[in-house]
């Protein structure tokens, strides 16, 4: 047992955190509030450059290697940045799904310029009234010649307004859930765009007839592998989770060291100090489960409930931690100059994105069957 | 115990509703976003047109006389509509009332009946850059100089600033007080004084609040409200006590739970009925707080002070409103953060959960209510 | 509006609490837990004589008149001196169901002794595995001849121990579920006691072929009117758990005034000051609603959510108190010899008693029909 | 990182459990009653028996010198059978693994060897009646005479005092020391000194703690434990911790929710798919608090003291401990409430909502932890 970072593992977390330092600081996520992702291109190229992209996909494919802890390493750093999560949309979903259930070609294809941040695909899942983790999708995909052609509506689709492709998953002749690269601008596809409240930007999308060549299918796709797809990319969602609930406690026990009400510093009074004490036992329990979820995924592979109770902490701590820390911060916490508040409007994002939190408790104790 | 409403207290609530019916349109929250905070001018007057400013007033202040129970029916109705009513609490409660309960004959002759009759606004300047939690340790500074007082220092997170005709200001007239909390004076001063520089504070909840700057702000003697040097005293008995229980929001409580529960009903997945039962429960705690709401109203009708229970109530209902914003937008799913009037529950959620803000800091933090309800309430000991 | 007491009523609670202080201190709860409920009667028929058993129980019927809100007060006191919810078993369950569902004669016969403390008659309905609120009982009552013959078993009968007589709910040939009066000694009965973490007794009653007149059941019972009396006896203990939880916090009030560490009161620190605020808070909460549901009885009869939402705060209220109650006293706190862990070990109870905490959401919101 | 356990590891863990499914009777339960603390004394042969007494000390003191999670792992196990292992506790990690980080040579030689074989079993003797929270303010008094050391004073709350050889005694050596931390000092001292009174106090948890009155108890200078009038940096350092780590049940936690799980299978009803979602959220807690607990044994075994850490497996745990029974009575119902062990789940919810004030009180109240994490772990300042 082993509960440190290796040498290569530091080395990872302290690069990320001086790039982000570097390339990312606050003004510039709020001039992609203000302006839309495609500010956002060139720091994400870079990451690219950098090789963050490609972690945990293999080298054969254009990745970095590494493990699914360097990737949780990563994650937490963009995390504490508020990066936009852009990265778990290409890589972290389309990547691996890809990597588990693409063709060679299309692997050989794509996955190089998504792991250096040259092109973004976006996965399109989430339908209205869908049953989370059910396969029973109302988009369908119906093999005409060769052609599917695909007709439904996806909601919430992230990062849409800098994809060049989608990845739909859609109900195919026999039943199946199927996994289909839909370049964006095909005719018959139509979006509306929403501002979300972290001021993020994400598009319902409509099918109507849009046609795909045979081979824009993931053969191996089904709706298993891509739950494990899911199940990964929440890993790396939590780990994103810690790491910003980590930023906003940090900034709130330094402004309550600084900040003097009643001729004292205002960490020094009891209520604060618990509330704190809380979030940063939160913080741990989520970061111990996190790391071990993140080992456990790279060393037995699909760990379904792992993953479920961690996506679940990991939220929770972001969301109380980004709560108490805001309110540290009195009546600045809120306003739209200080950065605090950056972190209070995403928490409540990062624990709906990839799979929202009312089906993780489903996961760790199932109904009796 | 008597928990019926007169006929005429549900007559005022009919009348209300109707009015919101028809008065709270789309096309106000629109211009709205305009001033940059929840008022509009036409929609004050309207309302003063109907008599509903200074409700609780005396007659002879061109108030209606009623109970205060009229007064919290009204804010219920209100909000439950989400009719805009922020420069209203300011006006009428902040100030209105703090000038009803400790301001001079003269005074209540001058303001009273232009804020009844819609045409003055008012605003209410405590907090500072380094006096938040803290209010006492305000250092705005207000000099004599032969008949005028001359203001100078900074006040911030003031609502309505920049819609408001005067502002209701805490200065401090002697430094060389033994304590912080004497020394200190309140003056009605008119927000477009010469001196007197308003910026605005943009907050995450989309609506302004304001930092204002006082260079050498020249009042006379007459603008002080209250004895001199005893503003402290009456801020902590009258203007917070009415703050805390005006910004309790039952109606918005109301009407949100209301929502969600026909949410719940139409949109039926599996985790839904997990939720409804969450709901339920807040459902309950809500609706104890709307009759809290009601004693604090019967309190003052007394001629009381609830001190105790107007911490409570704010600390409650805030708690309560955050409580139910997470719970809704776990309950909207994904969508529940989407943001503007075409997003579920035309985004009310989505908009509470961000200008929670508002409620949690104003008038005190929960912090400052648990210990006024620890140190008042309970008769435990100051550290 | 008016939320003061009346003068009467303000004597009733002056009377009552006076009675307990002297008739009830913590000594005789402890004679009590270690012997058993007999040694409660004593206490209990004095109860009678003073009137408080008789409170809404018309003076027709033997009862002292007055309003829910006049039974709310009596009970806020009992709760208050942890007096055993016998009278709630007895008169605000079975007197009240004599009330609305007996015959002539059985109020005649039966609610006298009730309301004078001299008889203990108590409901047995919980079953096990019965959903609650369905009228689906196990319990049968099967006419024969001049007779009920009754078969099933019910759990959790309070006050068995000292009653004379228990109101079965059982199920009749018609599919209804009706109530019948049955002799405690009669033929046929078995019980097994079992002690609760309140150190009270309740039995599980077998009823094995138990034959009972026809005159034995309440001509007028059927579950929704049986449903009715519940919610009622739900106000009732409510008010018992308003003044349990304020006694509790009343207690830690003190100790914590008194009470030096780190060289100053207790008391005095912020944290535990929240925490007592907190309950405070919640004792609030509950007692406004309780006098509003308590109120809405009276003046119009079944309010079964307002019951509900009430049974549900104080339960919480109750439970809240009494935890940061215990354990403001720190290691005293779960002492025998200190009194506050008397109020602890009831708290869950009483959300328990008469119908369970899991069911009240239920009924506040009830699923989309 | 790796969190994979080594074959040894799990060897031990199999063997434990073997262990338990044949030596966990109810016999055990009911002959415990008498001795009124969680402790067996023929049970605690055989764990030393079998060795598992000293498992982390050195060799030469008797020990198997093995890792701490061995420990970690060996509590984990018993607790999860619910075997009696209270004054294993007390011998062997509040006093034991105290011996071996601050006691000199000749201690360790004389004491955990003993305590290792079974032979001698010890408590720790902090709060007093007026030094509970602020157990620095203790005030039993070691006065030297000659080449002895008499006690007096009271402790209180002594969990297994009745039961044990040796008692470890936090006493005031230096009672004109500039501050209350300074002039503290520990002693071993034999329980049945003359001198020593033991009173029982019986707890609502069924078990008896004690109240012990020293009167003139007379100890040898070498009963000493650690340099004099540094106990309580001692006690902090090292004996606190050692104690908050070792009170995490995590065993009672994955048990009890193992069999509430199980219970919602089989007992299908309405609200208990509610209740389910619940369980699967503290699940979630438990597990991240298991992997947690193995941390801090981590640490200990990198030779670190992980301060902050153990204070938060403590106060994580105990709210986790308190929320399952609470939850659980839900779960089971009116029946939770039933005592004894015909009741659901043997009456270990009930037991575990009973006795859980051991665990929140014991090793400091949840208040203490944060106020530790607060200060130590995030540097805020004191008052």
């Amino acid at each position: 047992m082993d509960f440190t970072l290796s040498q290569q593992q530091k080395m990872i977390r302290n690069a990320v955190r001086d790039f982000f330092k570097k390339e990312f600081p606050s003004s510039r996520l709020r001039q992609i509030e203000a302006k839309g992702l495609s500010d956002f291109l060139p720091v994400y190229r870079q990451m690219g450059d950098q090789g963050f992209l490609g972690i945990a996909i293999p080298e054969e494919h254009g990745g970095s290697g590494g493990t699914w802890v360097d990737l949780a390493i990563f994650n937490e750093e963009a995390g504490r940045a508020l990066v936009p999560s852009v990265h778990v949309s290409a890589v972290t979903l389309v990547g691996q799904a890809l990597l588990s259930m693409g063709s060679q070609a299309q692997k050989a294809e794509l996955l190089p310029p998504l792991t250096s941040g040259q092109t973004v695909i976006t996965p399109a899942y989430f339908e209205e009234g869908h049953e989370p983790r059910t396969p029973e999708l109302r988009t369908v995909a119906i093999a005409q010649d060769d052609r599917f052609v695909l007709r439904g509506e996806k909601r919430f689709v992230e990062a849409f307004e800098v994809a060049s492709t989608l990845l739909v998953a859609a109900t195919d002749e026999t039943g199946s859930a199927r996994l289909f690269l839909v370049p964006r601008v095909s005719p018959g596809i139509r979006h509306r765009e929403w501002l979300l409240q972290s001021l993020d930007r994400v598009a319902d999308v409509a099918l109507d007839g849009v046609a795909v060549p045979r081979e824009a299918v993931l053969p191996a796709s089904n709706w298993d592998a891509w739950l494990d797809v899911v199940d990964g990319a929440k890993i790396a969602l939590a780990a994103y989770a810690v790491g910003a609930a980590e930023a906003a406690l940090d900034m709130a026990v330094a402004y309550s060291k600084i900040r003097v009400q009643f001729d004292r510093p205002i960490g020094s009074f009891q209520a604060l100090q618990h509330k704190l004490a809380d979030a940063a036992m939160q913080v741990e329990q989520a970061r111990t489960l996190l790391y071990y979820a993140a080992w456990l995924r790279q060393e037995r592979g699909s760990c379904p409930r792992e993953a479920a109770m961690v996506k679940l902490l990991a939220g929770n701590a972001f969301r109380q931690a980004a709560y108490a820390a805001t309110l540290t911060h009195g009546g600045y916490g809120f306003m739209e100059e200080q950065d605090i508040q950056l972190y209070f409007r995403r928490a409540k994002l990062v624990e709906h994105q990839v799979e929202g939190p009312g089906v993780q408790t489903e996961i760790i104790i199932p109904a009796a069957g | 115990m008597d928990f019926a409403f007169t006929p005429a207290h549900e007559r005022f609530r009919a009348e209300l509703q109707e009015f919101c019916r028809k008065e709270v349109t789309a096309d106000l929250f629109n211009e709205m976003k305009e001033a940059g905070e929840e008022h509009h001018p036409g929609f004050y007057r309207k309302l003063a047109e109907r008599g509903w400013i200074g409700l609780q007033w005396p007659r002879e202040y061109g108030g209606r006389a009623l109970d205060n129970l009229h007064t919290t029916i009204f804010f219920e109705e209100m909000e439950y509509a989400f009719a805009p009513v922020g420069r209203y609490r300011g006006s009428v409660v902040f100030v209105g009332q703090s000038i009803l309960a400790f301001g001079n004959e003269e005074q209540k002759r001058y303001f009273l009946p232009r804020i009844a009759r819609g045409e003055l606004t008012c605003c209410w300047l405590l907090s500072e850059p380094n006096a938040g939690s803290d209010a006492a340790a305000l250092q705005l500074r207000a000099g004599e100089e032969g008949d005028d007082y001359i203001l100078n220092g900074q006040k911030i997170f003031t609502s309505g600033a920049h819609a408001s005709d005067y502002g209701m200001v805490a200065a401090r007239t002697d430094p060389g007080a033994p304590t912080k909390y004497a020394g200190i004076s309140l003056f009605l001063v008119p927000m477009n004084s010469p001196g007197l520089t308003i910026r605005p504070l943009w907050t995450i909840g989309g609506w302004r609040v304001n930092q204002e700057f006082f260079d050498s702000v020249r009042v006379p003697r007459t603008a002080m409200l209250g004895e001199k040097n005893t503003g402290w005293q009456n801020i902590t008995r009258y203007t917070l006590n009415f703050e805390r229980a005006a910004i309790a929001k039952t109606g918005t409580l109301l009407r949100l739970s209301d929502e969600l529960t026909e949410y719940l009903k139409t949109a039926r997945y599996a985790a839904g009925d997990r939720m409804r039962h969450q709901l339920a429960a807040l459902r309950a705690e809500i609706i104890a707080c709307r009759w809290l709401g009601y004693k604090v109203a019967w309190l003052y009708d007394q001629g009381l002070t609830p001190t105790n229970e107007s911490s409570m109530i704010k600390a409650l209902t805030v708690d309560l409103l955050y409580r139910l914003a997470d719970l809704g937008s776990d309950i909207l799913g994904y969508a529940g953060l989407l943001r503007g009037p075409e997003a579920p529950l035309e985004g009310h959620v989505e908009f509470l959960l961000r200008s929670i803000w508002f409620h949690l800091v104003g008038g005190g933090t929960p912090d400052i209510q648990r210990n006024i309800i620890a140190q008042r309430g309970l008769g435990l000991p100051r550290e």
